[in-house]
């Protein structure tokens, strides 16, 4: 049925559904029981599912992965959730080392379905630690998926194919779309998980992004259209793998490429697209692969963010010194 | 320290339930006492003065408070009135949207304010997020306290200027600094002693397990001061042990007490001990102060969600601040003049710290690339001049 | 596990002093009893056969091995001795190159067998990297084991196929996994037990203390056995905690015994006894197997440069191997006739190993791509694709 | 004094020279002390130095780089030994959080002069989590220093720097080159820490590495000299900050760049330099960047390693392809 919701809404559904169709899946994090969470996305789960299955842990983010390590040995398919991105890195240890290396390790034999919920990235005001993007950061270990939906409908079908999953999907929600509403259609039968998606089509230069950043290279494609420039946008969906394929593909069709995230830019994921862009599209290509990001800085205090966050100003001024070459 | 979602909010639950405590059996090898539960009246609690305002006397810890006169009594009562005057103007200034958050330390003035006051000048404090109380004490001005609850920077006083560190949010981390930081003390021979602030909730964070074992191992001259508030967010204490707090550690090599943390001189006189032991060569101690989180986690959080009322009601009973007028009043240490005046003081605090938070000034936007590195960085360099041609384009395009 | 400098060694060290222990305090507040000291007699250690071979009383743990047999207690030698014998072969494989690293279990063989004795086939064990007898016990197949240790693989066999996971070289995090594990099971509502192996150096990681918290939170049938071998590489033990490691437990809400680790009789009844435990309901225990690690920390250490031999020597008089032969000597529980056909037996058995790992095939290069992700991943695809090509252009080349 | 020693020895004879001159100097570690290190990095310290400046640490990674915080705030200035690169991770969250950003969180008032020095990279047939090269996992992180020396000499000079400086520096040391032997003058006076060196002048193409893959990259330009390519070989020695400045000068000369590191490819250093050299030097190349490297895949058992890490094959195919633009 399609219905209109927010993305926050839309991955309570899903995970409502995948606890309703699977006795083995569950959710594990801090206050994610009674209190829903702290932005209320698994809200009602534990009232319905019970403490067996929607799970209030300990204190502990390297408890909480290592736990969920082994209730996948044991056949489970956890759901975890980590409050918080700047939260993740005691839980590191575990990921990288365990989480992501015990399939083949194992040459095969044990999977490890476990979904890491990761709210992140900036643009809501909070207190350190509140508003980073790591997605790099785990991009970069082998045995890890990494996807980021940009919108509610997404954020519904993703989580099912990731909780559906038989790898490790670190699973990045932008929470500053949390409130976002769009239609989700829980009967449409999804594409694969790790494709991008065209969101709109141009002929002059492509803006790809994923996350929160999807909405705001509409804006900027909105606003560059006015100025007669017809930018295409990509929602590249799933940092690893990344859909090289799709992005090649607009390329060469407009010769110009812009990466946009608000990780920072030095050995950020534009690093990457730009690097095997650029080789595979060398003659194609009109102008350097152009990088929008955050600096290298630590994410500054809220009433910096503006300036630290890519906003439509420097993704136009990105855009316009592409086209300039 | 949450910032939650401004969703909507399902109706007040009346019921003050909790999450399923485990069934734990009994066992016989432990040497462990064990405790009533973690909410009931606690056998081993070392309380100096009651919920009513009695002086009940302690043959274990009555020394360490021998000598507090009424002035001293006072100051204490000074303090705990001030700083939840300045808590309630941050609540109020959060509401008003001055501030992106405040997590209020409502309840935990005793705890606070006990264990600030028994600390000397050169001893060293890492605090949580929490410790507005602690922060008075060691004359860090309330208003800096603000500046990252209104996102102008993530600390903003100089941590050795009152040997006060830095907020730190991610859970547990500041008791390993506190241990190493120890661990220098001891190195250089002094005699100062170092306090490291944590929840009940942090108790579960391996790194605070990390910093019990380096203290026991390094002896080194650290108070770990536990505020069991009850709460981490909206988990009650069984969600992190099925036993009290203090009794970690014992199985580390060091001892742990639990105080009324409530209790403004048992406080004082726990963490005075346990200084004690850190400045003659005793290493670690652990201090439960066993109190309560009278208001929200933050200034995000709906504790409606997950706890009653009555919880709170009985809490109320046993306030701080109260139970310290009820004993200055019944000893006559403290007359109606003395109230007075500090209600006015109180007044003057609120007042002044709500000016200074309106005339705060937003950071100069060029401070994202200030004191990323000590020593200068390339890319920083370049990304500063890059950001302010950017902004000097915008200056360019004049009146667009 | 450690792969060290083939630099130049220094001379041995006939001293066999150690890294100075802090001077620790007594404290009046802890209500844990101190032993002795980690290496001296243990009042608490739980002995049921003494080295000199003689079967002690215990009130408490005799019935846990009351029904032991004398072909069962035939069975506990034999699998210590055949342990050790595949142990030393692994050791002159390595030094012939076979294999790139050992990590031998010399002198810990009866707490493994003890341990790995006490298990029920649904039982699900969580081993490090040193945890030979263990294997062993659950049916492994030794040269299984040696395929990490040569470079062919990093771990070979299936968790599954006999519920013995895979061995784990980060310290500590294997804790974590068997205490999911365990949650795992009592949500499924089986009352099969789990059992989580660590060593002493390993009681210091945050993993462990999270392993702990989590456990006892959720009462999870898991049995967490240490065994202090007396050093984490170079360092004794006296660097990762000030008092003895069985006590850590009670600070976390459950029970910690310590075992003569040496004792195979002993450690087979306390690890019965902590699985029943599990079983029925009563949640985590910890285990402490005082034992000692009679080599090298692996075949790339060389010991000389921390310790000394009479230490060594002090730790051979308790051998576990001799100590159960000469209570079946004494108890003509088994002849001349036994040990000699086990010492064929043993023989055979490091053939067959040695002859096993010779004929090891190297894997083929492919098998870097595979097992990365369950589900593929483009990439990966493609860096096959391209190692392919690449692979190919050498076969193209001919005879270049 | 210039005097042949080995690159593990240097950095013994630089930490040496460090405790002798400033009493703040602390060494810390997992077996450091009468071991002295798995590697023997830190031999005879301990014995000369005292136990309370070179000190064996409870065996705990997050409690060594969080207690060296502390020590760091209390005045001390910590040398810190993570035993492998695979066990940097529990101090992941203490390396991340709080000693990259204690600088910036304090407004500049307290400074972090620790020194995080880990063994790393392949090639030495180790068991697993030995033979990692995580570098790009620390540059991506503001606040942090990265560098890696590849010889003797900048081992002993860099490590001086590294100690000296007021910032977090990770120190990845290439553990299959600790035997090799260099000159090493100990009163030179060194170029800055975070500068590129010119090991070998060349007109056709550059090659950039830094740490163990150097060495690989000079043999790499005498075999193409011997077929007549004069490639220009680029010693890195940092990794954040990187210096741009050097590599843009080789390419804009060479006008081809291949990037050899161990780590993997994916959102490796590799893709950083591809994608702003490619940027600085548009209009300059003659062939997008290329990059070896490692694979998307968890380092593998020893007997594959060699099929893993780049070799001299692998380079001069890329030299290869890069020259068949
Ligand atoms: C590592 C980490 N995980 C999660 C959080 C989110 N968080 C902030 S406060 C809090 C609860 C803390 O509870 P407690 O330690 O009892 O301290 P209290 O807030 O009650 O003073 C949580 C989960 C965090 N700040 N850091
Ligand atoms: C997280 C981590 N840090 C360091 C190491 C290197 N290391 C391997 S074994 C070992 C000592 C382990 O001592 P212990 O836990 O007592 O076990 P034992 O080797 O004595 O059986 C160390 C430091 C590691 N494997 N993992
Ligand atoms: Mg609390
Ligand atoms: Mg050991």
């Amino acid at each position: 049925m399609a219905e209109k919701m927010a993305l926050a809404k839309a991955i309570n559904e899903s995970l409502r559904r995948a606890l309703e169709s699977d006795p083995k899946v569950l959710i594990m994090g801090e206050d994610v029981g009674k209190l829903g969470g702290v932005f209320r996305v698994t809200d009602g789960l534990q009232k319905d599912f019970g403490e067996s299955r929607v799970i209030d842990t300990p204190l502990a983010e390297s408890g909480i992965v290592g736990t969920a390590v082994g209730l996948a040995l044991r056949g489970y398919r956890p759901v975890v959730e980590i409050q918080f991105d700047g939260f993740v890195f005691p839980a590191y240890d575990q990921i990288v080392t365990q989480l992501a290396k015990m399939h083949a390790r194992s040459l095969g034999k044990v999977k490890m379905p476990v979904v890491v919920r990761i709210p992140y990235g900036g643009g809501i005001g909070a207190v350190e630690h509140h508003s980073e993007s790591p997605e790099s950061l785990f991009a970069h270990v082998a045995g890890l998926k990494v996807v980021s939906p940009s919108n509610a409908s997404d954020a519904y079908w993703m989580m099912q194919q990731a909780i559906q999953s038989d790898d490790p999907v670190i699973f990045f929600e932008p929470k500053r779309r949390y409130w976002d509403k769009d239609e989700v259609n829980t009967e449409a039968i999804p594409g694969p998980l790790h494709k991008a998606r065209v969101v709109r089509e141009g002929t002059d230069l492509t803006l790809a992004a994923y996350g929160p950043m999807v909405k705001l290279c509409q804006e900027a494609a909105d606003a560059a259209a006015e100025e007669g420039k017809s930018l295409e946008v990509l929602d590249l969906r799933s940092v690893s793998p990344l859909d090289f394929d799709s992005v090649q593909a607009s390329v060469e069709k407009t010769r110009r490429l812009v990466v946009v995230h608000e990780a920072p830019v030095f050995f950020g994921s534009g690093a990457e697209i730009a690097a095997r862009i650029t080789e595979r599209c060398f003659y194609h290509l009109e102008a350097p692969v152009l990088r929008v990001g955050g600096y290298h800085a630590p994410y500054p205090p809220a009433r910096l963010e503006e300036e630290y966050l890519p906003n439509l100003d420097r993704v136009l001024d990105a855009v316009d010194r592409s086209l300039a070459y | 320290m949450t910032v939650e979602s401004t969703a909507a909010r399902t109706p007040r639950r009346s019921a003050g339930s909790k999450a399923g405590t485990t069934g734990t059996k009994r066992t016989t090898r432990t040497t462990a006492k064990k405790d009533a539960g973690a909410k009931g009246t606690e056998p081993q609690l070392v309380q100096l003065l009651t919920p009513e305002g009695e002086r009940v006397k302690n043959a274990e810890f009555d020394k360490y408070v021998a000598g507090v006169t009424p002035e001293e009594l006072r100051g204490l009562y000074r303090d705990m009135v001030l700083t939840r005057r300045f808590d309630a103007e941050a609540t109020s200034l959060q509401r008003q949207g001055e501030l992106g958050l405040w997590a209020s330390l409502l309840g935990q003035e005793a705890a606070q304010i006990g264990s600030g006051r028994a600390l000397r000048d050169d001893d060293y404090v890492f605090p949580t997020y929490r410790e507005h109380g602690v922060a008075w004490c060691r004359g860090v001005d309330p208003t800096n306290l603000l500046g990252m609850f209104r996102g102008v920077n993530n600390g903003g006083w100089d941590p050795g200027g009152n040997n006060f560190h830095l907020y730190t949010i991610v859970i547990g981390s500041q008791t390993l600094h506190a241990t190493g930081y120890a661990m220098g003390v001891a190195k250089d021979g002094a005699d100062s002693a170092v306090i490291a602030y944590f929840g009940d909730g942090a108790s579960s964070q391996g790194d605070v397990a990390e910093s019990f074992t380096f203290s026991a191992v390094y002896n080194a001259p650290v108070v770990f001061f536990c505020q069991n508030n009850q709460w981490a967010i909206s988990e009650p204490t069984e969600k992190q042990s099925r036993v009290p707090i203090y009794q970690r550690a014992q199985g580390f090599g060091f001892p742990g007490v639990r105080v009324d943390g409530n209790d403004v001189l048992g406080c004082l006189a726990v963490t005075r001990w346990a200084l004690e032991r850190a400045r003659s060569g005793e290493g670690p101690t652990l201090v439960e102060a066993f109190t309560y989180r009278m208001g929200a986690h933050t200034t995000s959080d709906d504790p409606t969600r997950y706890r009653g009322d009555e919880e709170r009601q009985a809490w109320e009973a046993k306030d701080p601040i109260l139970r310290l007028r009820r004993y200055l009043e019944a000893s006559h240490h403290a007359d109606e003049g003395f109230f007075a005046e500090l209600e006015t003081e109180s007044e003057a605090l609120g007042r002044r710290v709500r000016e200074a938070v309106r005339a705060m000034p937003d950071p100069d936007h060029f401070a994202i690339f200030e004191n990323v590195y000590a020593d200068g960085h390339a890319l920083v360099d370049e990304e500063r001049a890059q950001f302010a041609a950017y902004q000097a384009s915008f200056a360019d395009e004049g009146g667009n």
